[in-house]
């Protein structure tokens, strides 16, 4: 009455159906198709060239970067709009600081993260201790931070955008960690490979990676046997402010300059790579590798239609047809896996 | 050292083009700006439209969605992936621009600068540059209304934060020589049209009022048309469209400025087209294409034109 | 079967309100080492809310919380199982689209490695997991199965497999055996009593009079917010207990309608 | 108590399958108007699942399913309203924000008024949801009051009594009396007898082998997703049902050792 | 043992604090706190004037025309965030099909309805076959849709801005009814209160109304009692579009000119208005008149910092800044309420 009933109630399954059952790989699937998409479109135009490889991994890449953390936060239940404004809110102060104030670059990137690291946590205090949903909360951050980053940099320099820091950061221990290259690779894409990496590792992996689903999937329940949910999600609200600073260091290293409108839309874009990677909106459910991938489809898709040579006026036509066919095809690929 | 560079360019140049063998139909011109689609970009887009079927040549126009500078670099990059035989570019962002198009030019790709980059274009090793600097736009508009004795002004901004409008701005400052107040409005037309009619009740002083794209332009009209004050307050603005063309020629408007962006368009794809086949080109020089005002005068001539998206 | 003085756990003129509703009304109760505290009570009578005050969800209104003689207020429920006690809540507490050993575990995670690279030690958990589960009569296929698709029975007998293994000092148990089997139910039952016999004090909720007598060394019994009181075993009888519960005479005469109902 | 030739509600062959588990196979079972067939068996045996087939949730993956001899395939749930089969699932099917008596009229909400003016008739729900409840014994103090807010008694009597306003010609329930309190669910069997007896066929899922007995008159018991085959009471005693039920001896071995235990 | 025992278990609590328990009633006193301030700061400054108050008032009635039906759809369970794509689509069509090929006006605003409600069914039509989330259905057809836009705006007409319909609409009997006034109010504004009665009376008196809260609260039970959940998600997002072609008319014959850039970041405001009115972004709980204040609450904070004379350069902090004052001040009303 013991494994032989079991064994009794099993049915046979094949391993590679069983495999795309997890979600990851259903985004997975999508990836390859919209990469067969463009490689047969645009093959000879150059979107198989190293440079136009590039291209795409390099956005892909800089939303992977704060879609990571933002997935964690919403399998933990929680939103962040105010990613998007952080990064400009960093960028700024980097620049400022910088250029205006003669700090040394380590010193406004470590202020930058500073603040970042202040405003994950009033974000997640706030709505720990208020219990309003955080898209409100992070919705009213978002105005906030790109007001303050608007009014400061127009107060303190005149402007909204700030250039000249080429000069500072080039020659700066810090730039080949954040803006340099790897055999022609930009780090930004091993910075994203890292956090997918880690985040991954702490979401399967480990104590903290198990509250995260329970605080989203149920928070009562989880604070029922014990998970200190208030403290998983201020954690990851920390998180994801501070990659909206690792991006915006990114950003300000490789162009040199920074303006107050960096990383605009930002906050939907990591939402989106996240749900079209598998993540429920609702919380609970997800995975880092499925909000990699998810950003890889929208990189993908943003420079894949320059190859195409299709005309600019159609260009979000393209977009939003590509994401919908990618994500179908991630479902019909999900739903024949998990049926009979 | 200008006549210097202007030298190592040819030199590049004769590998690049020159021949006079490359048959039109096979020319790609990657055309990658800092453009949205609004109404000032859609006219710049016509020209090339245009230009691209007056040459006979291959144009990938691209735009973006919003003022989103990591967005252009990434642009760049993709535009230089695909190596094509030209490429007109616009330089908002110097710091984080001129690399990604010098590299361009340092691998012969023929490059012009168009609208921004007035002060990089020979940095950066393009052909030429076309255009007019928004800050300078902006410096003509203001010396135009100060001409009208206008003192104090309010400066309409309808989107915080991009660079392009600050200048235009600023610009508009620096030439009235006067107070400008800038004012920020949300785009959406009602929005824009209340927040324009409180700004004026709030600053009874102002003499004169600019906006920055003739939708907003339009709803400034009736804010100050509704709070009474189109008598006393000299209006104008920047770009055209008919209804901003109508409300000048009636004299409700000071000017429109008229930039000419649709040279900004036509002309660098035959500069291209020409220099990408003969190897020709205009000499270290730049391409002016304003400052130019429709005023009463003659704004009733160039509505149609405005209609069909070409003024 | 030792029985100490000082109970483990105890109340003293404890009430709760949810808004205009008066869940709970001047309860004081308490519960020793090694004893089997039933409580019974009618549907909607405050059992539910009276254990969630003890396991640290609710706080009380008014009265006082003593656990060990030693005044305590929990601000969470990581508190009352800090002080040894778990809980089988009746609406579980277990979260629908996580795996089975990862709700076994959740709050509670066995780790291995240390520093930076301390990590979920998942192997041991499905481990334990199964071996928990397979006592208490279900046989999990794969203990990665979300809890969603688990039925009735299996669910709660992974919420009460789950509280055995932790329970320290007290167990707190809110109609653990409603959803089960007769065998299941069964072997809930003597866990109950190898608890009691290993000192553990036991608040054990159930409807079915004869589970609960069958367990039971005292019971207190509620009614629409109120104690009725608390009786030892050896007061009282099977029918006297069920009179009580049942509220009266009504019960007797519904019986008789059908006939040959058992319980 | 009539009882008809043609069965109103017939399984033939069914099976279900959930990725790779298999929750019942090869299934055939029928109910007649005016009987109660009660479907007995373990956790996890099937008997949800089986109710769910009957009720619309899910499609069978193989065999078939006829209603008054008639094949039928249900493509929802309201399919199977519409031919007067009320069900009451283990997991309720209430939603836990909405008020007590909209979630009683939920999908079948009376109205007044004509053409674009016909709307919810709120204080009619009101008044039945009261009456309705009053019946079973649950004294409600708000119908608007959220049904997350109930106990868990109180949410089951709802959904049995709006099954039972509800139910035409079958009615389903699936461990209705598993929350209730004793006198709740002697009211609740009294509803089955009454149903019954007015020629509705009823389908009763319930581990309390007494409750069952008392009202059934066929049993159908589940095994793993297999049947161990139909008995009519005449057939089969109580003590023999227990040990078909348990699954053998060794529920026998257990009750010995808890000394005294009833059930 | 019936009424009296009920009685018993009853405590005596306050009308008002009974009535402040109400969602919509927070978000009420959020819209008054709101409104006190800037009484106070910018009260003889014309905020109080009849000018000052319709300046805000068109704003809010113009988010509002959407958001009433967006909050139904959310409470339903679902995104819509393609409302404003919709906005700019309709636009566009009632532009060109009445200054380019020179149909009525009533024609060009028939098709856009009829357009609105082709793109309402196909979201829902989508959403329920595939059982893709609505936000990444709906944030696809976003990009289309603003993509399609763009595209035939260009295709057409060569522009991306099309004027000139003030001589085509001011004439027209539809006038009065989208863009009138009626004793100086505009129109829009009783189209709002409308909205906002009918809406209200769908939700809370019919039994459709009843259905969407079943469909949001838990879309499988509902579906087990018989809810057509399906039916009810596609009415809703046809009405979410119609609402958006509603809201182009208006500003169409208001403004007299189309933008394809209309109505951008629209579905942001109208969720976010919806959840200051206290709908659950989950779905299952919420109310139409909460979404109304949500969006009084946003039009009186967009246009109320013109009036204190702020410098516009702090416009977003404001706006961030009152928005969670704002939803911060619901919460204290609605605990203070609810406890003790
Ligand atoms: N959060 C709440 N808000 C309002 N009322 C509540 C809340 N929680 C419980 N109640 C009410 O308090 C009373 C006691 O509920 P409780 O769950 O403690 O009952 P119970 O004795 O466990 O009943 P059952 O045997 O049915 O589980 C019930 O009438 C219930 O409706
Ligand atoms: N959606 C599902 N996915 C996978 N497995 C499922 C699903 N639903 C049910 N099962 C499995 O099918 C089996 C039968 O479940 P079912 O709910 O029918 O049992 P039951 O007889 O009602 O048990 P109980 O008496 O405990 O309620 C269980 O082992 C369960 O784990
Ligand atoms: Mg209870
Ligand atoms: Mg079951």
């Amino acid at each position: 009455m013991t494994q032989a009933t079991v064994g009794e109630r099993i049915r046979e399954v094949g391993f590679l159906r069983r495999q795309l059952t997890r979600p990851e790989l259903a985004a997975i699937a999508g990836a390859i198709l919209v990469f067969a998409f463009f490689a047969i479109t645009a093959g000879d135009q150059g979107f198989l060239t190293f440079g136009g490889t590039i291209s795409y991994l390099q956005v892909a890449a800089q939303l992977g970067i704060v879609a990571v953390p933002v997935a964690m936060l919403m399998i933990a239940g929680e939103f962040d709009l105010s990613v998007g404004s952080m990064v400009g809110a960093a960028g700024i102060i980097i620049a400022i600081t910088v250029t205006q104030y003669g700090w040394p670059l380590f010193a406004g990137v470590l202020l930058a993260c500073a603040v970042a690291l202040l405003v994950g946590f009033f974000n997640g205090y706030l709505v720990i201790k208020t219990g309003l949903p955080s898209f409100i909360v992070t919705l009213a951050m978002l105005f906030a931070l790109r007001g303050l980053t608007i009014g400061f940099s127009r107060l303190i320099t005149g402007r909204t955008q700030i250039g000249g820091l080429s000069e500072a950061t080039q020659g700066d221990v810090l730039f080949p960690i954040f803006a340099g290259e790897v055999a022609g690779i930009p780090v930004s894409v091993f910075w994203w490979i890292g956090l997918a990496v880690l985040g991954t590792w702490v979401l399967q992996r480990t104590a903290f990676g198990n509250w995260i689903f329970g605080s989203g999937g149920d928070p009562v329940a989880a604070r029922n046997v014990g998970v200190p949910v208030n403290r998983v999600k201020i954690i990851l609200f920390m998180c994801t402010a501070l990659s909206a600073a690792l991006l915006a260091t990114i950003q300000v290293m490789d162009a040199g300059s920074a303006d107050v409108l960096r990383g605009e839309l930002l906050e939907l874009q990591a939402i989106a790579a996240s749900v079209i990677g598998g993540v429920l909106l609702t919380g609970g459910y997800g995975s880092v590798v499925g909000a990699v991938f998810g950003a890889l489809i929208f990189g993908m898709v943003q420079q894949g239609i320059f190859f195409t040579g299709v005309n600019t006026d159609w260009f979000l036509v393209f977009v939003g047809v590509m994401l919908l066919v990618a994500v179908l095809f991630n479902n019909v690929i999900r739903n024949r896996a998990s049926k009979g | 050292g200008c006549g210097q560079q202007g030298g190592q360019q040819e030199g590049e140049g004769e590998q690049g083009g020159g021949g006079g063998l490359v048959p039109r139909e096979e020319i790609n011109i990657e055309f990658v700006t800092h453009a949205s689609p609004d109404p000032f970009w859609s006219v710049v887009q016509n020209g090339v439209n245009q230009a691209a079927e007056d040459m006979g040549v291959n144009v990938n126009y691209r735009e973006l969605d919003s003022y989103d500078i990591p967005q252009l670099q990434r642009n760049l990059e993709a535009a230089i992936a695909a190596d094509p035989d030209g490429m007109v570019v616009s330089i908002p962002d110097p710091d984080a621009l001129n690399d990604k198009i010098r590299e361009a030019t340092e691998n012969g790709i023929p490059v012009v600068v168009i609208n921004a980059g007035e002060n990089d274009w020979r940095d950066v090793g393009a052909l030429t540059y076309v255009g007019q600097t928004e800050y300078d736009a902006g410096v003509a508009a203001g010396e135009r209304m100060a001409q009208e004795g206008v003192r104090s002004a309010l400066c309409i901004n309808h989107e915080q934060g991009n660079i392009t409008l600050d200048m235009r701005c600023e610009g508009f400052e620096k030439g009235l020589g006067g107070q400008v107040k800038q004012i920020a409005v949300q785009p959406d037309p009602t929005a824009a049209r209340n927040g324009i009619k409180t700004a004026l009740r709030q600053n009874p002083d102002v003499e004169g009022l600019l906006t920055l794209n003739p939708g907003i332009a339009d709803q400034a009209l009736r804010a100050l048309e509704e709070s009474g004050r189109s008598e006393d307050v000299t209006f104008a603005t920047f770009d055209l469209s008919p209804s901003v063309l109508r409300a000048v020629s009636r004299g409700e408007m000071l000017f429109a400025t008229d930039q000419q962006q649709w040279l900004q368009g036509y002309l660098p794809i035959v500069l291209l087209t020409n220099y990408i086949q003969y190897g020709v080109r205009p000499v270290n020089t730049e391409i002016p294409t304003g400052p130019a005002f429709i005023t009463e005068e003659n704004a009733e001539q160039v509505i149609d034109l405005s209609r069909q998206g070409i003024r | 079967m030792e029985r100490t003085a000082t109970p483990v756990i105890e109340l003293r003129n404890v009430s709760k309100y949810f808004g205009s509703v008066i869940a709970l009304e001047d309860i004081s109760m308490d519960v020793r080492a090694g004893e089997v505290m039933c409580l019974l009570g009618d549907n909607g009578a405050g059992k539910s809310t009276l254990i969630k005050i003890v396991s640290g969800v609710h706080p009380p209104d008014r009265g006082s919380l003593l656990v060990e003689g030693e005044e305590v207020s929990f601000s969470s429920p990581r508190d009352a199982m800090d002080r040894g006690i778990a809980t089988v809540y009746q609406d579980l507490a277990m979260i629908p689209l996580m795996g089975i050993s990862r709700n076994f575990f959740l709050g509670r995670e066995p780790t291995k490695g240390a520093g930076p690279f301390r990590r979920f030690d998942v192997k041991l958990a499905d481990r334990i997991t199964r071996e928990e589960l397979d006592k208490i009569g279900i046989q999990v296929r794969d203990t990665a199965q979300p809890v969603a698709t688990l039925s009735g029975g299996e669910r709660q007998s992974v919420a009460i497999a789950r509280a055995v293994y932790f329970g320290a000092k007290v167990l707190i148990l809110d109609e653990p055996t409603s959803a089960l089997g007769v065998k299941q139910a069964a072997i809930v039952l003597r866990y109950i009593a190898r608890a009691r016999e290993q000192g553990i004090a036991v608040v054990f909720i159930s409807h079915n009079v004869h589970h609960a007598y069958a367990i039971g060394d005292r019971f207190t019994i509620l009614n629409h917010g109120r104690s009725m009181g608390t009786f030892e075993k050896e007061e009282i009888g099977l029918q006297e207990l069920e009179r009580l519960m049942a509220g009266g005479a009504e019960l007797e005469r519904l019986e008789a309608e059908l006939s040959g109902s058992g319980e």
